[in-house]
Formats: structure tokens, C-alpha cells, sequence
């Protein structure tokens, strides 16, 4: 006997319906008013990660459409109580990995505001420019698989070039490429290599060309714009409802940018735009996206034209001391095993925080709550992507097959972030 | 020599030519897809299966490996040359994977379907002067292995007949996403071959003609052996181009494969030799296409100054050919620069363009073309 | 002409009465031509450039020659390999305080400290056992960063391809010889 | 302390300390939860005042305005502390420079990195960079006996081992040598610091100078998962910490409690958990002679126990836990046990009162409490052995070493029909056993002992057991299972409360979980029960109880392996749980 399975919606019917059942290939009368469910993902070429949405088609049409998570569970959350305020860094590499560095801090913020340190202004200055450089990458990248998905490969290996210049960039800066790990609570692993500043002018440079070629492929392109205009449409108040936050929000005109409205590591000092469209399809999503990366790229030239000198670490006895020093003196030596030894280390006061920061996707919050020991009592994140993961459905319900995939690519869900 | 003889002879060695042509020319064919795709990209492309002397070394004694000078060792004919070779030892070594809810008979018998109508209907085109006495025996060979006087009609009828494996492989693979390529293909082939059919009739219209041979000649004979049909009847070529690509699933019209949208249409469920029978049946299909729009728009084997049309010398015969080659690769190339650089359509749209935009179009040029041919002559 | 259109973006496309139709709009555009032939433009340049491929195993991306494009020599920063570093005398030195172990994050790290033997006067301690296992490592960094030492690095050296799963766990002896470049000179941290 | 246990309140801080007459200000501050950092002074010695860490300001004092040391000077009404400001911080800063200022570069490589006050006091009260460039002085590095070694350089002089030798131990073989920086501690000539008690200088050192011998070098402080459980060795019942690592015992610590061993335990009973990995232990099961999986020979065991049908007679010691005692008690029903006392062994009175138990079994007076009078045991065993009406004679040594049984009775164990041993190592002189299965070490036993002062304490299981020995209680319960004596096995704690409802005397009243860190003394069990709730549940901190699980690997100091609650610490105050003040 068959054992009986308990599942709803959706995937119950493609569970019992076999995938190419009689119903399906039959000839019998009924054949027209019966709907194809299938399964796009987890397994699917245009499925960035382990991303599954059922959908039940008519034709080539989406009566009905359920997105699921849970094939990339990492359980970041709970390895959260389970490391120390530092170690816990590698694992924001693995959340949104497209954008690791964008995570480390504002991973890093967030412990900062619980402990209330302030950084120097150096330490804030690299952030930025990596911060920065991470969007830039994350756009980029973003842009190009939109082509991608669209069926313009060519333009994503474009932009897979410009993306491997910016990782040789945090590979210089962090010794990591996808998996930078680069931020620590009070500072930065390693400092800001001279070399470093020459590089990423050079890659700006070339940058604003580069946008020129994908534009020239794709923005004006009458092809990319019937694929992409009034597709998966998504009103402001929309965007409010489902939490929408970041390049989708501000597509579709909600104006909200945190570099911009809730400062953090001093970005309100830069001068720089926050791009903004009304019509809320994925084509506004890509002019966002395009335009921010331009931002992008001024912000990076401003923080590197003010880059201040003197130390990237905050002072005191949350980072770990000079490696010289270590060697060499005593209470350098105590503090550095003080802040490796379990158990000891870094003591953030009984509390909690939540910080958000801009990340490449939207909104990145982190609610951390801590019980006054060197290891998080609970870690809670609010990564953008499952917000977004959450509006496919009203999104393409009535589409096309083909506009899921413009869809999806427009809202760059990250499969890393949607599991904890 | 007997002329009944040379004719039987030429027939063979035509036929082993026609058979052999799509064989012999689609691994140069992916060859040239896959590193022109790489330049655009920025990439090498394939280049590490290489035509290299220096694997003359594997076959010398461990203790004599490394007696060649090494600029000769590594001496690469041409990058990457043996990459076809090895995809189709690869194809052909691959483990065949059978769904399990496929109709065994439709799926196996689809990869031949796609393959023998295009091969089939590459007899119809005339790669060569029609005329060439060959060893004086007083028999005229032409270029052409079925020199129909329909042979646009014949060509047509059976070339068409390969849609019969997308949509037969897409039903009998017993899976979603390939049937939902199948059904695609199939309303797409029938769309655009209605476009594809109204933009020839404009071309037979002027060249009033349905004999391929016949074309060229026509071509060839008129404005001073300039009188391609892309340049009489450009709107009917530019049509034919595109139903050209949508006839061929290729970019922007690839929605049969879409991988993004169906994994990989119908033959998302194929694999190993009957996935590579689908591959050269594409490849085949697109050589079918591209030499009928080289015949009918673009002169065919002739061009001015350097072919004369009526010569029947071998040399003439040879050099038609090449130019027939060359035509071909052309048209071929710009097939592949097209896909790499454009995105796709969507399905709806697809749709509407074929039926909106270029039937109608077609039709009002085959009805200028006439009014227009009539009154002239 | 492209990037004029949109450097207003942040106001919307049609916020300054911009005379031009809006990308896609203009009849040519509707043809699909202009794309076509902008996009052929756009490729043919990219077929003409140089190419963005490094040839892996002949070439690295630390090859001088690829200095332009990004890293151009070893990086020191890259964190791949471990390696124990030995003293003058070649033995380790490390004198396994156990803090790398403390500081994984992945807990891949296993040392089991004995007494040095008594001849060993600079030391009291030294690692009985010290095995990575490479296969749970994530190439953080954080041993090296914790080593009060000096007595463990992580190196450029990425290319480690094995057979097996066991030989994935790097012992003692095997990180000591791992990347001999790497041993002599002292690592520059900042 | 209540109110009315104070004399007057002074100020910390504008805290308000009550305190007794006579006490310091650091003694009050402590008892109130206000932390004073001090490296010399121990509430178990004389004080010194020499370190100078517990600098603090204070008015009432003489003369006015001058800093003064928080361990040495009494707490007067009214007083006004400052143990939490700029002045206070700078006076510590610089003491703890001084005190760096010779300190070697020695954290890798020190035993003592992780616990060590010096670390902790440098990094919550001393300056992030050192000023010292010059080079460090060199003292001597010794073995100053067979337990301790010395580290000179570490040393801070802060005499807590002198005193103690002195004033505890009584011995004084320790004194200080040399002066300024150059002073260190040593043995006086031709003596070595050997006495019963010379461990207690290593948990007593603030740094890493005095350090224990026996597990040095082979572990790291942070590793170590800590067991609160008693001294299995002798009478007196230390309160200690069983501390382990990879499933083994690495050092024994002792536990403060008062009422048992204040802050002290013997070398004795120190080293004596190396007994568990004696090569004489037994590891595996044995049925007539022949190597067996545990399984078939409590299958074995099992059956001999259902042919028995209550022809049963025990051998115990007193080294069995209550638990064990009582089960054996109802497996034999009306049948005799016989128990072997441990000769007596040295003896060690140490001025402070602490005492080394003449008695070594852990558990004499729980043997007494639970079987009553068993002087007649051996002679009844032996009768009805010699009657040959025994099916089964049980024989639970848990003894390291072995139990010393009389000749007699062991030769009286031939006639028995079937003879099952549950022994710790071989039990010499006995007859070949039909099953011999291995049994546990008091490390890792869970279960309760009388002391000789008559204080209930737990024994916790610290690591699992050796070999192939399972738990002693849980082999026990399985016999009186199979001769349907009980229906199902319990835990050490059902166990427990069988036997407290049993004993009403005795164990009146007492509660396993009840009986917490520091036991409970026999009869006082209703009394020690906390009045508002009937079962009170430890509390711990949300950390400490995530941590049990096998992902962790974050060190407990005081692991409770029972079933605990998980409260978070601000939770736990509101719900002013018993250990709210975590």
C-alpha cells in the first residue's frame, strides 16, 4: 500500500498526480480543463540556487503559482549561538554569497552598535569602499544574469568579467574571494593595501565603459524590453505589504535607501544619489540596478580620494592587538588570549540591538540578543531575499512560463539567505 | 567512358557527398559556434584538444619522451581543432538515460526523425555549376544530387517533416518540460513557415521559377550576375532570415530549448548518442536552411566576375562549389554572431510577431512583387 | 547617447521632457534592427579584444603577466594551505596552546599537546598529534590569526587535488613540509 | 544576608554593603555581589595584603585621602568606597604594570592560560599596551616536589602557598626567597614540599608558577567540561570537579563547601582517578571463563537469576553507591549480604579543620543507613552458601584494587550454583566466576554516598564508562527485572526516591535533584527542602543549557547533565528562580 502523504497546495496535487500522469497524456474528454503542475527548481537552470517555485500551468500560462524554501538550509541562525561574535563572520560569508562582504558588515555594525564602539575613521572609510565594491559586484552581476535568464548569455559573461575584477580586489584586501571574511567587531582583519586604491581606480575606470557595452546589449535592445517591461509589476504599496525593501522597492518608487535614511559608517557624507523608478517591472528593477552601480562606483571614488590615516581597528579591548605586539608585550599577549580563549573574549553588555544596513539586495538587519557572554544568545536575520522570495508568487501569477525567469533574476533571491 | 556509368557514379559520389556534407561539416560547425561565442564573451574557447605532435610522445618509450624540441611538441594546429571530436567520443560514451514514462518506440525513433528529413532535403540544393562534362564522356553532371524542377516544393516538404522529431521526441520523452518544448516548436514551425513560405513565393514570383537550379542561374544571369534576390526582393529576404532562425529554433527564436525557461526543451531528457543525433540534426537543419537561403537570396554558387555560369569545366565546377562553401559559412556565422548577441523572445511574442508582423508583411510584398512584375513585364 | 539617457534615471525616464523616445520606443527601435546592429557592433569590438582567460594550469593569475588584470604576483593575503612553520633547528613552532583549535570556526582543527622532550630547553610543550582536516576547513584564517606564535600559516597555495578522503587530513608532518616557499620568510600580517 | 544578620552598611560605589563587625571591605563587598579584584587574599588564609590589586579609596580611613587595601582594611558605618572610578582604575593599572613587568611571555605555553587571575585582571582592569623595554629578570624553574612544579618567572609572590603550607597544611615547608624582583618561592633546604595536601598550592596560585605535575601539558583549561561530584576515595567525601576532556578524566579540582572540605583536597584523592585506567581493570564480560559481548552475558546473568528463584546472596563494599546498595538489598529480598570494609588507611588533620578521613569507604554510613547493621552479613552469607541453598551469588566489587573479602568467604563462593561478579579490577582469591562483568569507577558513576559526616552527596557521571561496562545500577536493576523483583529500570534519581520513601529515617524527605552541589546531611532532608516548590529544578543560564548538545563545543565549568530548564538570566530573575542570579 501506498503510504499516505500529508502535504497542501500545490505540491500535494504534484505528489499525486505521477508527473506525466494519464490524466495528462490521455485523450479522454477533461484533458483541456486540466492544469499541468510542475516543478521549476529546485533543480532548474534558471533557478540561482536552490530556489523552487510549483506552478500550476495552463498552457504557457501561471494560474497558480507556490514558491518554497528549505533545500539550502544552513541553519546560520543557530550556528549563531554556537560562535563567538567573530567567528560567527565566516558564516555571513555564506548567507547572500554573492555580496559575503556586504554581510561581514553589516554583521560587524551590528555587534559594534550592541557594544557601542565607535570605529576610526579609516576602518569606516574601507568599509565603505567594500561595501561599495560589493554592490558594485552584486549589481553587476545581477544585471548580467537578467540577460542571462533573457537569453543573452553574452552580456552576463560581461559581467562576470567585471565581477572577477572586483573579487581580485577583496582578494588583495581579505585573502578570500567569494568568502571574504574581512570584517571583525571593532575593525578589519587585515588593513587597506596601498596597492588596492591604484586597482580599484583602474577597475572604475573601465567600469562606467562596461555599462556602456551591457546597456548597448540590453537597455536599448527592443527585444530585452518587450521581455522585460510591465513584467512582474509590483506597485509601492506592494512593496510596503510584502516588506519589499532595496533595488525592487525603489523600482517601483518607494524611496528608501538605509546609506541614505538611517546613516551608518558615516555615509552621510558622500555624496550620492539614490536612483528611483515608478514603474515597478523588471525593467525599472534593471535601470535601478544599472544606475545604482553608477553611484556606486562615486561613492568608492569619494571615500578613496578622503581615505583618512591611522588605525583600522577601534582602540581598546575588543580587537585583537598588533601581531608584533603579541610577540613582544605582555598585556598585548594577555589581551589577544583573552579574546581567543572560549569563554573570555569579547563581552557585549546584556541587551539587544537591531541594525540594519544597505546590502546589494535590500534591507539587512540583524536583531542580536545578548545574554553578556562572548557568545550570541540568539542571532536573528532579516535578509531582503525572503521578502522577495515571498512576492514571486503575486508577481507571476497570470504570467508567462518564460516571465518567471525574468522575474526571478530581476529580484536576485539568494538561496543562501532564505533558510536559517 | 560509358556516360550511363558516369552518371550512376556521379549519383553515388553525389549521394555520399550529400549524406556525408552535414556529417563532415557540423563538427566544423560547432567548432566555429563555440569559439566564436568565446571571443564575444571574452573567453578562449575550446583549445585543449589539439592536432599537437608532441602526442607522438605517448607513443615513444617513457625514457624517450621529451626527445622533441618542445616548440614542436607544443605546436597547435588550430586550437582546440579535435573539440568536436571529443564531444562525440564523450556523446557517444555516455550512459543513455531512459525516463521511465516514456513512450519507448516515439522516444527513440525522434532523434532519427530530426535528423534523416533535413539530411534528406539537402539533396534539393545545388552546390555547384549545373554543368560539367565530366572526363568528356559527354555526360552533364549537376551539381545538385535531385535536380527536381520542384524543388522548392520538394524541399519544403520534406525538410518540414523534422518537426515531426522535436514534437515526436518532446511527446515521448514523458515529461513536462520537453512537451511543453514540443508544442512550442511545433506551433512555431508552422507559424513561421507560413512567413517563410509567402517571403519564397515573392522570390519564385520574381524569378519565376521553382527549379533551385534554376535560381541561381537567374541570379547569376541577371544585373550583370548581381541579381541576387537579397538585393531584388530585400523584404523578402530580411523575412526569410528571420523565419530562417525561428524555422531553426535558434536565438532569439530558441524557445523549443529556452533552457532557462524548459531546462532544455525537448530534449531535456535525451542524452549520450540520441542526444547527439538531435545535436547534428539541429546543425543539419541549420546547413539545410542556411544553403537555401544562399541559393535563393544570395546568389547560390555563383558570383560575378569569378563563376561563369554556363562554363561546365572542372575548375569552374570546384570553384562554384567553394564559393557555395563560403556563401554558406557566411550565413552560417551570422547565424552563431546573432545568437550570441541578442536575447530571447517570449512565446506570445513570438507569435505575434509571426503572424502579425511578417505574414502580412509577406503578403503585401508578394502582392506588390506582382503587381509590380506584372506591369514591368 | 546611451549613457545620456540615463543619467537621470534617479528622476525617472521621462522626468526632463527628454525630446527622444524613450529606449525601444522609436519606430526604428520597434523594427528590432538597430538593436541587432548595435548588438553585432558591440560583439564584433569584444571578439577584437584581448581575451580575459588565464590558461589555468600553464598560467596562474599570480603570473606577472597577468599583473593588469589583478592580482599580478602571489597574493600573500590568500588564505589556501596551512603550513607549521619550523624554527632554525626545523622543528615546529608550535607549542600547541591550543588557541587555533579555539578560534575554527569549523572545528577542524586537532591537537593533542605532550611535554617537550627535556632537551627542548626554549619550551615546555609541543603537539603530540596536529591534524587539519581540509576537507571541513573553509580557509578562514582565523588559526593563523589566533597563533601567538607565528607557528601556523595559511599560504597561497590552492592546488590540492588528492585521491581520497584521508589524505585530506593533513598530520603534522604533512603540514610541516607542505609549502616550503612559504617557510622562510616571516609573513607580513598588516 | 538578611537584615538582621548585619551589624551597619557601609558604601561601595554608592552601593549600600551591609556588613558584620570585623569585616573588610573586601570580605563585604564579595558577600554582596560587588567584585574587588585580589590576587593574595583567600577567605581560606591569613591576609597578606601584598599584591596591592584591591586598591580602592575610601573616607574613614587613616590618613584621610590615602588609597588603602580593600582585603585588610575594616569596613566601618558609613563608609564611602570607590572601587569603580578614574582614581581606583589608575591605581590598578598600575599595579598591574608592575606586576607584567617581569611577567614572561608564557600564555602559550601556561597551564594556567584561561583561568588565570592574571589574565583576567590585565584585560578587565590593566592598560592595553605595555611601556617595558627592557629585559625581564630570570628566577628559577623547579620541581618543588612530587606533585608541583614552579615557575619562577611567573610568580607574583603573592604568598597564598606559603600561607596555606603554614596555616592549613601546617607543614610549612614553603617560604619566600630573595628580594624586590628577584624574590620567589622555594622549599626550605632538605624539605620538599610533600605534604597530604601539597595540590592545593596549584589551584591556589593565582598565575601559572605552582602547577600541577600531573596533568600538566596535556590539556587546556577551556577544553575542560567540569562535573560537580564528591571524592569517591575515602570517608571525608570532597566536594570536587571532575574535570574531562575527550572522555577522559583529566584533573580532579576541588569544590568550596564548607561543611565538607572548605576549599581543599588531598593528592590521594587527586591522582586517584587514574585508577579507572588501571591495566588490571576489567573491560570486557566474561561467561564461564570466555571472553563474551556484555549483552549475552547479562543475558546469561538473567537467567541464572530466574533459576536462583531467590536462592540469591550479595558480596558489597563500601564503595557502592546507595542506589546500588538498595537495589542489591530488594534482588536479594530475604537473602544475607555481606559487605567488605577498606582497611583503614593514613590519616592527615590539617589546622584548619579540614581531614583526611581514616575511613576509606566513600560510603560506609550509606551502607549503614540503607541495609542497616550488616556485621552478621558475612557469617549469614556463609552459612547459606554452605548449605548449598544459594542459586546465585552476586558479587559487586567496585572496588579499586578489590574488595578486601575474608578467605573464608570467598572459598564459601565455590558452592554457590552460579557465581556473578560485577568487579572494577580482578577480585583475588574468588573462585572462577559463570559471568564476570565490568564494573564502573566512581568517576564514572552516578548515584548517591554518605559521608562520614552523615552529608548525602551525588556522585555524577563524569565520563562514560570504561571498556565495556555499563552501568552498575542499570546491570543490578536488570536482575532484579528479570526476577520480576521491579517492573522497569530506573535512573539513578527513581532509584533514589524509592529509597528515600524507603528509609523514612534516614533519607527523609530528600530529593535527588534536591540535594544540589553541596549534599544534604542524613535526616535533615525535609528540612534542606525548599519550602515553596516540591521539586525544585535547576536553573541555569540559556548558554550553559544550549551547550549540552553535541554541536558545542564551549566549555562548562560546572556541566549539570540532567534534565534542566533553560531560562534566559533576565527571565530567571523575573521569575526569582532559586539561581536567579545567574
Amino acid at each position: 500500500m501506498k503510504p499516505k502523504l500529508q502535504a497542501t497546495g500545490l505540491a500535494a496535487e504534484a505528489l499525486r498526480d505521477s508527473p506525466f500522469g494519464e490524466s495528462a497524456m490521455s485523450t479522454e474528454p477533461g484533458l483541456a480543463d486540466k492544469d499541468m503542475i510542475i516543478n521549476f527548481g529546485p533543480q532548474h537552470p534558471a533557478m540561482h540556487g536552490t530556489l523552487r517555485l510549483v506552478l500550476r500551468l495552463d498552457g504557457e500560462r501561471v494560474r497558480k503559482c507556490d514558491p518554497e524554501m528549505g533545500y539550502l538550509h544552513t541553519g546560520f541562525e543557530k550556528l549563531g549561538e554556537y560562535r563567538t561574535f567573530n567567528q560567527y563572520v565566516v558564516v555571513t560569508d555564506r548567507m547572500n554569497y554573492l555580496s559575503a562582504m556586504a554581510n561581514n558588515i553589516g554583521y560587524a555594525c551590528a555587534v559594534e552598535e550592541l557594544l557601542g564602539i565607535e570605529l576610526p575613521p579609516r576602518a569606516k572609510a574601507i568599509r565603505v569602499v567594500m561595501a561599495e565594491m560589493s554592490r558594485i559586484s552584486d549589481h553587476i552581476l545581477s544585471i548580467g544574469l537578467q540577460g542571462m535568464d533573457l537569453g543573452a548569455f553574452t552580456a552576463m559573461l560581461w559581467a562576470f568579467i567585471e565581477r572577477e575584477k572586483v573579487y581580485d580586489v577583496f582578494e588583495l584586501t581579505s585573502g578570500g574571494r567569494l568568502t571574504t571574511s574581512y570584517t571583525r567587531v571593532g575593525g578589519l582583519a587585515f588593513d587597506f593595501p596601498e596597492e588596492c586604491e591604484r586597482r580599484i581606480r583602474k577597475f572604475l575606470e573601465t567600469l562606467e565603459g562596461v555599462l556602456g557595452e551591457i546597456e548597448g546589449m540590453l537597455s536599448h535592445n527592443r527585444i530585452f524590453i518587450d521581455r522585460s517591461k510591465g513584467v512582474a509589476h509590483f506597485t509601492r504599496e506592494q512593496c510596503i505589504a510584502y516588506g519589499v525593501t532595496g533595488p525592487v522597492a525603489r523600482a517601483s518608487g518607494l524611496d528608501r535607501d538605509m546609506r541614505r535614511d538611517r546613516p551608518y559608517l558615516d555615509y552621510e557624507q558622500y555624496d550620492f544619489e539614490v536612483p528611483i523608478e515608478t514603474d515597478g517591472d523588471v525593467y525599472a528593477r534593471y535601470l535601478v540596478r544599472l544606475a545604482e552601480v553608477r553611484q556606486s562606483a562615486r561613492i568608492v571614488r569619494q571615500a578613496l580620494d578622503a581615505m583618512p590615516a591611522g588605525p583600522y581597528n577601534a582602540l581598546g579591548k575588543v580587537t585583537l592587538p598588533d601581531k608584533d605586539d603579541v610577540y613582544s608585550k605582555m598585556e598585548s599577549l594577555i589581551q589577544h588570549f583573552m579574546l581567543e580563549m572560549p569563554g573570555h573574549g569579547i563581552k557585549t553588555p546584556l541587551g539587544q540591538v537591531y541594525h540594519s544596513t544597505e546590502s546589494p539586495n535590500g534591507e539587512l538587519g540583524w536583531f542580536i540578543v545578548s545574554d553578556g557572554t562572548g557568545v550570541p544568545y540568539r542571532v536573528r536575520v532579516r535578509p531582503p531575499s525572503v521578502y522577495q522570495f515571498q512576492a514571486v508568487q503575486p508577481m507571476i501569477e497570470g504570467r508567462l512560463v518564460a516571465d518567471v525567469v525574468a522575474t526571478m533574476s530581476s529580484l536576485n533571491v539568494i538561496a543562501g539567505e532564505l533558510d536559517r | 567512358m560509358n556516360e550511363t556509368l558516369v552518371a550512376v557514379l556521379a549519383v553515388l559520389v553525389k549521394a555520399v557527398i550529400i549524406v556525408g556534407f552535414p556529417l563532415a561539416i557540423v563538427p566544423g560547425l560547432i567548432y566555429l559556434e563555440r569559439k566564436v561565442c568565446s571571443y564575444i564573451q571574452g573567453r578562449i574557447g575550446p583549445n585543449r584538444v589539439n592536432l599537437t605532435i608532441g602526442h607522438i610522445d605517448y607513443l615513444l618509450p617513457p625514457s624517450m619522451r621529451g626527445a622533441l624540441p618542445v616548440g614542436l611538441a607544443r605546436f597547435k594546429l588550430i586550437p582546440g581543432s579535435l573539440q568536436p571530436l571529443a564531444d562525440g567520443i564523450k556523446l557517444a560514451f555516455k550512459e543513455e538515460i531512459v525516463p521511465a514514462q516514456a513512450d519507448k518506440l516515439l522516444y527513440f525513433m525522434a532523434p532519427v526523425l530530426a535528423f534523416v528529413p533535413v539530411a534528406t532535403a539537402l539533396a534539393f540544393i545545388p552546390f555547384g555549376t549545373p554543368t560539367w562534362d565530366a572526363f568528356g564522356s559527354g555526360h552533364v553532371i549537376n551539381l545538385q544530387l535531385a535536380s527536381a524542377n520542384v524543388g522548392v516544393l520538394g524541399l519544403f516538404a520534406i525538410g518540414s517533416l523534422g518537426v515531426y522529431g522535436i514534437a515526436v521526441g518532446g511527446w515521448g520523452s514523458g515529461s513536462k518540460f520537453p512537451l511543453m518544448g514540443a508544442v512550442r516548436s511545433a506551433a512555431q514551425m508552422i507559424s513561421y513557415e507560413i512567413a517563410m513560405a509567402l517571403a519564397l513565393l515573392s522570390a519564385i514570383v520574381t524569378a519565376g521559377t521553382v527549379d533551385l537550379q534554376a535560381f541561381v542561374l537567374h541570379q547569376a544571369t541577371t544585373w550583370g550576375g548581381a541579381g541576387w534576390l537579397m538585393f531584388k526582393q530585400p523584404l523578402a529576404a530580411l523575412i526569410f532570415l528571420v523565419a530562417m532562425f525561428a524555422e531553426n529554433n535558434r536565438l532569439p527564436f530558441d524557445l523549443p530549448e529556452a533552457e532557462p525557461e524548459l531546462v532544455g526543451g525537448y530534449h531535456t531528457e535525451y542524452s549520450g548518442l540520441k542526444f547527439g543525433i538531435f545535436f547534428l540534426g539541429e546543425y543539419t537543419a541549420m546547413i539545410l536552411m542556411s544553403g537555401l537561403f544562399v541559393t535563393m537570396f544570395m546568389g547560390g554558387w555563383s558570383l560575378p566576375l569569378l563563376i561563369d555560369p554556363y562554363a561546365t569545366g572542372g575548375l569552374n565546377a570546384l570553384l562554384s562549389a567553394g564559393v557555395f562553401l563560403a556563401k554558406l559559412f557566411l550565413v552560417l556565422g551570422f547565424q552563431i554572431w546573432i545568437r550570441w548577441t541578442l536575447p530571447r523572445f517570449r512565446y506570445d511574442q513570438l507569435m505575434s510577431l509571426g503572424w502579425k508582423k511578417l505574414v502580412p508583411l509577406a503578403l503585401a510584398n508578394l502582392v506588390v512583387s506582382a503587381i509590380v512584375l506584372t506591369f514591368v513585364s | 547617447m546611451i549613457h545620456a539617457a540615463h543619467d537621470d534615471h534617479g528622476h525617472g525616464p521621462h522626468a526632463h521632457g527628454d525630446p527622444e523616445p524613450a529606449p525601444g520606443e522609436s519606430i526604428a527601435d520597434r523594427t528590432y534592427v538597430p538593436a541587432v546592429l548595435r548588438g553585432i557592433k558591440l560583439t564584433l569590438a569584444r571578439f577584437l579584444q584581448k581575451k580575459f582567460t588565464v590558461e589555468y594550469p600553464e598560467e596562474s593569475v599570480y603570473d606577472a603577466s597577468y599583473a593588469d588584470r589583478g592580482i599580478g604576483a602571489s597574493n600573500p593575503r590568500h588564505r589556501g594551505e596551512h603550513i607549521l612553520v619550523k624554527d632554525e633547528q626545523g622543528r615546529e613552532k608550535c607549542v600547541a596552546c591550543l588557541l587555533c583549535m579555539a578560534a575554527c570556526p569549523a572545528l577542524c582543527i586537532h591537537i593533542e599537546p605532550e611535554p617537550a622532550p627535556a632537551e627542548w630547553t626554549d619550551r615546555e610543550r609541543r603537539p603530540k598529534v596536529f591534524e587539519i582536516d581540509m576537507l571541513r576547513c573553509i580557509y578562514c584564517g582565523y588559526c593563523e590569526e589566533a597563533c601567538p606564535c607565528d607557528a601556523i600559516r595559511l599560504t597561497p597555495k590552492f592546488y590540492q587535488p588528492t585521491t581520497s578522503r584521508t589524505e585530506r587530513v593533513y598530520d603534522k608532518q604533512r603540514l610541516l613540509e607542505n609549502n616550503p616557499d612559504a617557510q622562510v620568510p616571516q609573513r607580513p600580517r598588516k | 544576608m538578611t537584615d538582621t544578620e548585619h551589624d551597619f552598611t557601609f558604601a561601595i560605589d554608592g552601593k549600600s554593603i551591609p556588613a558584620r563587625k570585623g569585616d573588610t571591605i573586601l570580605k563585604a563587598g564579595l558577600r554582596a555581589g560587588v567584585f574587588i579584584p585580589h590576587y593574595c587574599w583567600h577567605p581560606g588564609l591569613t591576609v597578606a595584603g601584598n599584591c596591592r590589586i584591591c586598591l580602592v579609596h575610601a573616607t574613614k580611613t587613616m590618613p584621610p585621602g590615602k588609597p588603602v587595601i580593600a582585603c585588610a582594611t575594616q569596613a566601618v558605618e558609613g563608609m564611602e568606597v570607590e572601587s569603580d572610578g578614574p582614581r581606583t582604575k589608575a591605581l590598578r593599572e598600575g599595579v598591574m604594570e608592575f606586576l607584567l613587568v617581569n611577567h614572561p611571555l608564557d600564555c602559550p605555553v601556561c597551564d594556567q592560560a584561561g583561568e588565570c587571575d592574571l589574565q583576567q585582571y590585565s584585560f578587565d582592569y590593566g592598560r592595553a599596551t605595555s611601556r617595558f623595554h627592557e629585559p625581564k629578570t630570570q628566577r628559577p624553574r623547579k620541581d618543588l616536589g612530587p606533585l608541583i612544579r614552579f615557575v619562577g618567572n611567573r610568580c607574583i609572590v603573592c604568598t597564598r602557598c606559603v600561607r596555606f603550607c603554614e596555616e592549613v597544611a601546617g607543614t610549612g615547608e614553603l617560604g619566600v626567597v630573595g628580594r624586590g624582583a628577584m624574590s620567589w618561592i622555594d622549599t626550605f633546604p632538605g624539605v620538599q614540599l610533600d605534604n597530604p595536601l601539597s595540590g592545593c598550592v596549584a589551584d591556589l596560585c593565582p598565575v601559572g608558577a605552582l602547577l600541577d605535575r600531573d596533568s600538566m601539558h596535556t590539556t587546556r583549561v577551556w577544553l575542560l567540561r567540569g562535573t560537580e561530584s564528591a571524592c569517591g576515595r575515602c570517608a571525608t567525601g570532597c566536594n570536587i570537579n571532575v574535570e574531562t576532556w575527550n572522555d577522559q578524566v583529566r584533573r580532579l579540582t576541588p569544590r568550596e563547601n564548607q561543611a565538607v572540605n572548605r576549599w581543599w583536597m588531598c593528592d590521594e584523592g587527586r591522582l586517584s582517578y587514574k585508577e579507572a585506567q588501571a591495566p588490571t581493570r576489567v573491560r570486557r564480560a566474561r561467561v564461564d571463563g570466555r571472553e563474551a559481548s556484555f549483552l549475552d552475558a547479562l543475558t546469561r546473568a538473567t537467567d541464572e537469576v530466574r533459576k536462583a528463584q531467590g536462592g540469591v546472596v550479595a558480596l558489597t563494599t563500601g564503595f557502592a553507591t546507595n542506589e546500588e546498595l538498595f537495589t542489591l538489598k530488594a534482588l536479594v529480598g530475604k537473602g544475607p549480604i555481606a559487605v567488605a570494609y577498606a582497611p583503614d588507611g593514613s590519616t592527615f588533620k590539617a589546622r584548619d579543620g579540614f581531614e583526611i578521613s581514616r575511613d576509606k569507604n566513600p560510603n560506609r554510613k550509606g551502607v549503614e543507613a540503607v541495609l542497616g547493621a550488616t556485621d552478621a552479613g558475612e557469617a549469614a552469607v556463609i552459612a547459606a552458601l554452605e548449605a548449598g541453598k544459594v542459586g546465585l551469588a552476586i558479587v559487586h566489587d567496585g572496588v579499586p584494587g578489590g574488595a578486601p573479602w575474608s578467605p573464608t568467604l570467598l572459598a564459601a563462593l565455590k558452592k554457590a550454583a552460579a557465581l556473578l561478579v560485577l568487579a572494577h579490577d580482578d577480585v583475588p582469591g574468588a573462585p572462577a566466576a559463570t559471568v564476570l562483568l565490568p564494573a564502573m569507577h566512581w568517576t564514572e558513576k552516578e548515584g548517591t554516598v554518605v559521608n562520614g559526616g552523615g552529608r548525602v552527596q551525588r556522585l555524577r557521571a563524569a565520563v562514560p564508562p570504561t571498556g565495556d561496562a555499563r552501568v552498575d545500577l542499570e546491570v543490578l536493576q536488570e536482575l532484579a527485572r528479570a526476577a520480576a523483583l521491579q517492573p522497569r529500570v530506573l535512573s539513578a534519581a527513581g532509584v533514589f526516591r524509592k529509597l528515600a520513601a524507603a528509609a523514612p529515617l534516614s533519607f527523609d524527605g530528600m530529593d535527588y535533584n534536591g540535594l544540589g552541589a553541596l549534599g544534604v546531611p542524613l535526616g535533615e532532608g525535609r528540612a534542606a527542602r525548599p519550602a515553596s516548590n516540591g521539586r525544585a529544578l535547576p536553573v541555569v543560564d540559556a548558554r550553559t543549557g544550549y551547550e549540552a548538545g553535541p554541536v558545542s563545543r564551549a566549555p562548562g565549568r560546572a556541566g549539570d547533565e540532567q534534565v534542566r530548564v533553560s531560562v534566559h538570566r533576565e527571565s530567571a530573575v523575573g521569575y526569582g528562580t532559586p539561581r536567579g542570579d545567574l
